[in-house]
């Protein structure tokens, strides 16, 4: 499973896949395939949306690395929704609050986001630990409590501006410049913050201890426990860092633009990263790619109410890409576990080619 | 024979005797009912047991209750399923258009046909290609919201001029168990303890009954004697608990994972229909569903994959949300004292089991509760609309650790395969 | 045995109708519906394209996304507009998706461009002044300080007043109720003024109001299930005129109406003739018109005249901006009571809250 | 002994896996009424032929006549319906089902899942000389009721030809006998075994007629009467049988591992009963036991991995009892876990991965929190070397390799880093005669360089042949101590089922 090919074709059999059956489903609804695909490639270079889709993708990638963590040990972070939106409206709330010098200002609201992110998600580590509760579900209610208690604080710590209710407009000191690209628009400054986590990530998983355990829990949950890894400890640290990157995934846009949460922050951010971490098989590069896909599909869509194509066609799109890169993944491994076995097969069968093997050493 | 020395013999190991199950249940459900009862005339809240309430109760748990049977039959076979809200999706446009067309039980038809369309794109994931199940989840919930918008788009538009709803839909006619719904009504407006409480919610579940929430109280024993009381449901549920098993003994493993899973997805459908072929309901509405089809999969986890269980789930749900919906803060407000009520009675059974620090645990938090309802009056609104999220998350909290699920239960199965 | 809907389970607890109080004297009934640009001949605009943004819920939504597009239709009819766009939102998009939508209409050269709904609020101070030579709107929002912004805003309290006032009239326990979708600021307006408006003409009325989410969950707009529960419940507390400001939830509130064989009041346009709620067109005895469609027409009309001076700043009572509804005829008997107060309110003799 | 046609007639079966020839042209033919013994190494394609016989899996050629009519089964319902039942190596029951529903499930055609079937399967048990409650869970039942299950499932079926894929291998001699005296009764009756077991005394004593596999085709048939052991085994491996023999004693007076008064629980249900335990260097302690008497739970137990209600364990001189499984580790102990797929290896992952597992905070695969990517794959190369696994290379994943070499990369991975205490439970189970004797030898040479090892095996020769001590456990508590040297298993068996006359 270590060379490219396993690791490259299946998402590309998957996109193709995709976009043959998207197709189907343009023409039969009497679009046009290929006019639709050039609409939303050119939409690309049109005002600020190849910047948007950068900033989005940036998001898209925390918290499908958020996900991804979960998923390096089986576990389903199905809050990180939750807990992106709690920690980006406590961390604005917070933003709002004090006054610090520029740049500690900043930092201190993405400490407050992390650590929001994680709390939360702390609820569904400590219950799944002590309790046995299923962190799919304590993490579904968690993520409708959280609108509630949203709504909650918002109401108590945050101010009216016309119809639009949010928190406290952020003084300058605690925002972060992004790089002003002109009329194509501004790249948010906590872009980079995705970046370093991805760098993060890569290091953690693939050279450290901690990302070895991580990993090994997750392939095999007995093994690692007779291997010595602390299960109770690895689900509750795993969780933490994955609420705690969830957590971030909202400053980009409240530090870089909005400067206050309102309660009309986007919603959809917890699904599109699980969704992205599949495709990206929680690689760190392949996250990028999957975040970046993401984000092109969802900006350039905005387009398709332009040549009256439904733009609902992106979300089956995304939802098709899912399925069948999972299923592409499956096939591609059936194959090279077949091909790996007849190598050692092979390999073996030339090493000893005596019936029985060290019967004389006994 | 002086080889074997013999240290000691051992003590045999004693196996305690256990309440059956089901009685149980029923202790637990009637010692919930008095605290309620109690709570509602010591606070003064009397749509905590109001006939009002528990139709409210059942209007809101049918659809919960439908798609945790879905998740049911999905997770008996070994089929973890989380599409449950996409599939829900595709129910209420299926039931919606062919509702439109030709009346309410043509749409109830094509709402189980195009859930189950859902489930079987679940089943030709995971079980013939090997998927994940969570992966297969999350790609259907994707896929049949981006499915029911873009037909909708394309079919109900030019009709009802919009492209989120559907034109409107002609609904079930609801019918009333008389003169017994009459009678528990006089009863009920009596007032008094006890007796108006029990004919209250009696009278809430004989009353305004459609035919679609007849079918519902049906498939729950209905679920129960096909899965545990056929040939047909032992196979299935062999699937669950050890497919290579009951491979070897010629079931075909891969045929009732298959039925299963679009059961499973034709009532999650039935339970999206539940939204809109009732009385007093709108037609297909773009995010109607709204995580229904969650709620439902904990539902069912709460009943521990039990259809007696996943009822009470789904009654919890359907309750806690009718009462902040229908009389908000106030009876939110007097739960607490319900709350209070039963851990203490927690407490005593602890305390019976000699198991002190549980006792202690429940006095503490009873204590808390009793605080809070004696210092507040009103809780905020924007946490109580909640109520039955959190409900769910604290129960679970509490009794999850005595939850069984199917052995094989989100296992990949191949034929063949060694175990 | 089958259930017959009607005359059920409403007015549990009836206690006769309202003490009413006198509408209040002075002004004349006489309408003071004299906009300015109602009675100019329309100008001729055939030259000028029209893009619409919308909001959630997008065109056909029998709220106010439908009314702008019933003004736009209005413009077209009258004025013979060239081509015109309309652009739909999706549900919890980022800021950025609105500012797409915004920039796009404006560089595919519409002038002017309509945003429809507050949630334009920011993106419109950011994209506005990147266009310069295009005119924008935006409706239910106050947005100052960009030149090329004209806000259209309306007094929905008044209008809900009104609405307060038949209910209270209608009633015949003295007892109503209001149901909102979600708690933001902009339905607490219709919340407060429907109040102020029962008080005012039922001093002893008994008011049940209730949301269906907490600001920021929207599907409190998408749930008519849980329109009608909460709807039932009020009219089990013996409610009976119920008031709806739960976007397409209302369709489960009348509904509950239906079946109990109470009265509805709707809200934004004329629900009463509006064919997604035509089973429930008996309970709705009137709706509270917030006319987009006459802010939508006036607005073309006012840039077709190149003189965006004669749009009014707020569109009230005073102008018929907000009003009530009379189709159906359930409510002819209550047309001298509601002139009367709406005089009150125009002249100011009657200030109408907009908060709770 | 009927003159009919025989009762199977298996030509030419070939079959391959990828990259395996699991049979090639075995020729195989079964008497009616015979018990038929079928012998071979691990791997040699028993199961194989028995699966495809069973329907369970195609043959890729090759014919399967069944009472002399040629049939060619797609699935086991079919096989079934000829009257063939199967008894698989490993059990195949629902745990979560009770004892009934495990017996009708399949078969609920003859007499539904409800009294009638219950009222058969009770005649049927009665036939068969079994006692068995038919409502409680099998998850309750110990081994040899679970075979018992097993059996009773291929008889309500009406099966007349049954295969018994090493059924013995998990009971204790006791049980074995029962077991026969089933079979035997049986026999008369007219059934027709087919019997699979690597114990050859076991076959001599119960076999009309045995057939040798080896490397996947038949060496040959003989009559289990014409025949003694050795030559059995000599037809099997091509070789002499290695057995498990004494050296001289290693025994020091130094105690590695002491366990004093350990207990255990398991849902209120006492699972280890006041354990008292010492091994010293230089000494393998042998742990004797039918399964599920407890030695799962006292390896978990001493490996840190189960809570224990009081006891201590100790280390040498240290303290081990409130350490997590880590430290112990790191304290010095080596474990090899008795399911190697399951809690020994990362099957998805590479065999230098693998080597870092329970030494992730050792030298030489990591450096403080960073691992030492480079260390880990030479100390691989070391192991693959040293313990010869049979590889083609460091980076291929786990999941590729036999179950023997498997084994053998675990045994070099716990012998790494100088441990002083190794637990092994059912170090060589499943794995070939080549491989068993490899992992033999390199147990001795460990503790004649002093290391102390806690032995836990099924395989009684093994425990014999191995242990310096050999420690009996039975219901959770350490019942009986035997000296290896002049043990025998029937001996052991008897202490093993809790029968007192075997003092
Ligand atoms: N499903 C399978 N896929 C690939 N290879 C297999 C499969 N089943 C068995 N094999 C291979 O076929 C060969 C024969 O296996 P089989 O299980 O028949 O051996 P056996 O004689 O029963 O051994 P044992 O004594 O260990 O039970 C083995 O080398 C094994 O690797
Ligand atoms: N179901 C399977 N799918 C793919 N490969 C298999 C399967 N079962 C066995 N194999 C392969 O067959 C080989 C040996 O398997 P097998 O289980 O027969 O080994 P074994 O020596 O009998 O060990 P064990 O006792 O653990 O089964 C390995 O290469 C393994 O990968
Ligand atoms: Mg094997
Ligand atoms: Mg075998």
């Amino acid at each position: 499973m270590n060379t490219w090919r396993a690791r490259l074709l299946p998402p590309a059999l998957a996109i193709v896949f995709s976009a043959v059956l998207c197709s189907a489903v343009l023409l039969i609804s009497g679009a046009d395939p290929i006019a639709t695909l050039l609409e939303m490639v050119a939409q690309v270079g049109r005002g600020t949306t190849a910047v948007d889709i950068i900033n989005t993708a940036g998001a898209y990638y925390l918290v499908a690395i958020a996900a991804a963590i979960g998923f390096q040990m089986n576990l389903l972070n199905i809050g990180i929704e939750g807990q992106c939106r709690l920690a980006a409206c406590v961390a604005a709330i917070v933003a709002g609050a004090v006054s610090l010098p520029f740049g500690l200002h900043a930092a201190l609201v993405v400490v407050v986001g992390a650590v929001t992110g994680a709390a939360w998600c702390g609820i569904a580590a400590l219950l799944k630990v002590y309790r046995g509760v299923s962190e799919v579900i304590s993490t579904i209610m968690l993520n409708t409590l959280s609108i509630g208690l949203i709504a909650f604080l918002v109401r108590v710590f945050g101010e009216m501006r016309g119809n639009s209710q949010g928190t406290a407009i952020i003084p300058d000191s605690g925002l972060v410049p992004g790089i002003p690209l002109g009329g194509a628009g501004t790249v948010f400054g906590l872009v980079l913050l995705a970046v370093l986590v991805g760098v993060g990530y890569a290091l953690l998983i693939d050279r450290t201890r901690y990302g070895f355990e991580l990993r090994a829990s997750g392939l095999s949950p007995a093994a690692a426990r007779a291997g010595g890894v602390n299960s109770k400890r690895m689900i509750l640290t795993a969780m933490l860092i994955s609420g705690a990157i969830a957590g971030l995934a909202g400053l980009p846009e409240i530090l870089g633009r909005d400067h206050t949460f309102t309660v009309n922050f986007p919603t959809g951010y917890g699904f599109a990263g699980l969704a992205i971490a599949l495709l990206g098989r929680n690689h760190p590069l392949g996250v990028a790619f999957g975040a970046l896909l993401w984000s092109f599909l969802d900006k350039s869509s905005l387009t398709l109410d332009n040549i009256g194509v439904p733009k609902e066609i992106v979300t089956i799109l995304q939802g098709t890409i899912v399925l069948a890169v999972v299923v592409a993944y499956e096939l591609v491994r059936r194959r090279e576990l077949a091909a790996e076995q007849r190598r050692v097969g092979k390999a073996v069968d030339t090493a000893e080619p005596v019936a029985v093997s060290g019967g004389e050493r006994a | 024979m002086t080889a074997v020395m013999v240290e000691r013999t051992p003590s045999a190991r004693d196996s305690g005797r256990k309440m059956p199950g089901w009685a149980r249940v029923l202790l637990w459900v009637v010692v919930g009912f008095v605290a309620l009862a109690i709570t509602s005339y010591q606070t003064g809240v009397p749509q905590l047991t109001g006939s009002g309430t528990v139709q409210a109760a059942v209007r809101l748990g049918i659809p919960i209750l439908l798609a945790a049977l879905g998740g049911l039959w999905a997770e008996r076979a070994g089929v973890i399923n989380i599409g449950l809200e996409g599939m829900m999706i595709m129910g209420t446009w299926g039931g919606a258009w062919a509702g439109y067309q030709c009346g309410p039980l043509a749409g109830l038809v094509a709402a189980a046909v195009f859930g189950g369309l859902g489930g079987l794109l679940h089943a030709i994931a995971t079980v013939s290609f090997g998927v994940n199940h969570i992966v297969s989840g999350v790609a259907i919930n994707l896929l049949g919201a981006g499915a029911a918008k873009y037909l909708s788009t394309l079919i109900f538009e030019p009709i009802s001029q919009n492209p989120r709803q559907s034109p409107p839909v002609p609904k079930f006619d609801t019918y009333s168990m008389q003169p017994l719904s009459g009678w528990l009504q006089q009863l009920e407006d009596l007032q008094r303890v006890g007796i108006s409480d029990v004919a209250g919610i009696l009278g809430g579940l004989v009353s305004g009954v459609s035919p679609l929430t007849m079918l519902a109280y049906l498939l729950v024993p209905a679920s129960y004697l096909i899965l545990w009381r056929s040939p047909f449901g032992l196979r299935l549920r062999s699937c669950g608990e050890n497919p290579v098993a009951a491979e070897s003994l010629g079931v075909n493993v891969y045929r009732y994972k298959y039925i299963a899973v679009i059961i499973s997805g034709a009532l999650a459908g039935i339970g999206g229909a539940a939204l809109i072929l009732n009385p007093g309901q709108a037609g297909y509405l773009e995010g109607q569903t709204n995580n229904r089809g969650y709620i439902g999969l904990a539902a069912m986890i709460f009943g521990n994959w039990r259809p007696g269980g996943l009822l009470g789930g789904a009654a919890l749900f359907g309750y806690s949300d009718g009462l902040q919906l229908r009389s908000g803060e106030t009876s939110v407000h007097a739960l607490f004292y319900g709350a209070a009520l039963l851990l203490v009675v927690v407490a005593a059974w602890q305390i019976w089991r000699r198991n002190w620090f549980a006792a202690g645990l429940s006095l503490v938090a009873a204590a808390v509760m009793y605080s809070i309802y004696w210092f507040t009056d009103e809780l905020p609104e924007e946490l109580t609309a909640y109520t039955p999220h959190l409900v769910t998350l604290v129960v679970l909290g509490v009794a999850a650790q005595q939850l069984r699920p199917p052995a094989a239960n989100g296992l990949q199965y191949r034929r063949g395969a060694d175990q | 045995a089958k259930d017959t809907g009607g005359g059920g389970s409403a007015g549990g607890g009836g206690n006769g109708p309202c003490q009413l109080s006198a509408p209040p004297p002075g002004a004349p009934a006489a309408p003071t519906s004299a906009t300015t640009t109602e009675q100019m001949p329309p100008p001729n605009a055939s030259a000028m394209r029209v893009g619409v943004a919308f909001d959630i819920g997008g065109r056909g939504d029998a709220s106010f996304n439908d009314a702008s597009i019933a003004g736009l239709d209005r413009a077209k009819a009258d004025m013979g507009l060239g081509e015109t766009k309309e652009l739909d939102a999706g549900a919890g998009e980022p800021e950025d998706a609105k500012q797409t939508r915004l920039r796009q209409l404006a560089r595919e050269g519409f002038n002017p461009v309509i945003a429809v709904g507050y949630a334009y609020a920011d993106a419109l101070k950011l994209v506005a002044p990147e266009f310069p030579g295009t005119k924008f709107a935006i409706i239910d929002e106050q947005v100052d300080g960009v030149p090329n912004v004209t806000p259209l805003v309306f007094a929905e309290e008044q209008g809900s007043f009104l609405a307060g006032v038949v209910a209270a009239h209608k009633s015949k326990n003295c007892h109503i109720g209001f149901v909102g979708g979600v708690q933001t600021p902009l339905i607490q307006k219709f919340e407060a003024g429907f109040e102020a408006g029962a008080k005012a003409a039922a001093p002893d009325i008994k008011i049940e109001n209730e949301y269906l989410t907490p600001a920021g969950d929207f599907s409190g707009f998408q749930d008519p299930n849980k329109g009608s529960e909460v709807a039932t419940g009020q009219l089990e507390a013996g409610a009976d005129v119920i008031y709806h400001a739960a976007g397409a939830s209302g369709k489960g509130v009348f509904g509950a109406v239906k079946g109990a064989g109470a009265q509805a009041i709707g809200v934004d346009s004329d629900q009463y003739n509006q064919p997604t709620v035509a089973e429930y067109k008996d309970v709705i005895i009137s709706s509270m018109l917030k006319r987009i469609d006459l802010a939508v027409y006036d607005y073309i009309a006012a840039v077709a005249r190149n003189d965006l001076s004669t749009v009014p700043k707020k569109f009230d009572v005073a102008i018929d901006g907000v009003t009530y509804s009379t189709s159906g005829g359930k409510i002819d008997d209550l047309k001298t009571t509601l002139d009367a107060y709406k005089a009150a309110i125009a002249n100011g003799q009657i200030q109408v809250p907009d908060k709770p | 002994m009927s003159d009919g046609p025989p009762a199977v007639e298996l030509t030419s079966i070939t079959k391959t896996f990828p990259g395996v020839v699991a049979n090639s042209d075995v020729n195989l033919t079964v008497r009616a009424g015979e018990v038929h013994a079928l012998c071979g190494e691990n791997g040699a394609g028993k199961s194989t032929l028995m699966k495809i016989l069973y329907g369970m899996q195609a043959p890729d050629s090759g014919t399967i006549r069944v009472r002399g009519e040629a049939i060619a089964f797609r699935t086991p319902a079919e096989a079934i319906k000829s009257g063939i039942g199967m008894v698989h190596q490993h059990f195949m029951l629902a745990d979560n089902l009770t004892v009934l529903e495990n017996i009708v499930l399949g078969a609920e055609g003859s007499h539904g899942i409800g009294g009638k079937a219950r009222r058969r399967v009770l005649e049927l048990a009665e036939q068969a000389g079994f006692e068995l409650r038919l409502d409680v869970l099998v998850e309750r039942l110990g081994v040899a009721d679970r075979q018992r299950v097993e059996i009773l499932k291929v008889l309500y079926r009406g099966a007349r030809i049954i295969i018994l894929d090493e059924p013995t291998a998990v009971l204790v001699p006791q049980e074995v006998d029962e077991l026969f005296t089933t079979l035997r009764t049986m026999r008369e009756q007219g059934f027709t075994f087919l019997f699979i077991s690597h114990k050859l005394d076991e076959v001599r004593s119960i076999a009309d007629t045995v057939t040798v596999l080896r490397r996947g085709t038949t060496v040959g048939t003989v009559g289990a009467s014409e025949v003694t052991s050795r030559e059995l085994a000599e037809m099997m491996v091509g070789s002499e049988l290695p057995v498990a023999e004494h050296g001289p004693s290693t025994v020091t007076d130094r105690e590695v591992l002491t366990v004093s008064g350990l207990s255990a629980a398991e849902a209120d249900r006492p699972v280890l009963d006041g354990i008292d335990l010492a091994v010293r260097a230089g000494e393998i302690v042998g742990i004797a036991g039918v399964e599920g008497n407890g030695q799962t739970e006292l390896v978990e137990a001493i490996m840190g991995m189960r809570p224990i209600t009081s006891g201590q364990v100790k280390l040498g001189d240290r303290d081990m009892t409130a350490l997590g499984t880590l430290a112990r580790r790191e304290a010095g102990i080596g474990y090899v876990p008795e399911d190697r797929h399951r809690q020994g290896l990362l099957l998805d992952e590479s065999l230098w991965q693998n080597r870092i597992l329970g030494h992730q905070t050792r030298r030489p695969v990591s450096r403080g929190r960073w691992l030492d990517r480079q260390g880990a794959k030479d100390d691989t190369r070391r192991i693959v070397e040293q313990f010869d696994v049979r590889t083609p290379g460091i980076d291929v994943d786990a999941a590729a390799l036999s179950g023997g070499n498997q084994q053998k990369l675990i045994i070099g991975r716990e012998l790494s880093g100088d441990p002083k205490l190794l637990i092994a439970a059912h170090p060589t189970r499943g794995v070939d005669v080549g491989a068993q004797a490899g992992i033999w030898e390199h147990l001795r040479n460990a503790r004649a360089e002093g290391l102390a090892v806690l032995l836990i095996s099924a395989d009684l020769d093994e425990l014999i042949g191995l242990s310096d001590t050999i420690r009996v456990m039975f219901r959770g508590g350490l019942v009986a101590t035997a000296d290896p040297r002049s043990v025998t298993p029937e001996q052991l068996g008897a202490a093993m089922t809790g029968t007192q006359e075997a003092v």
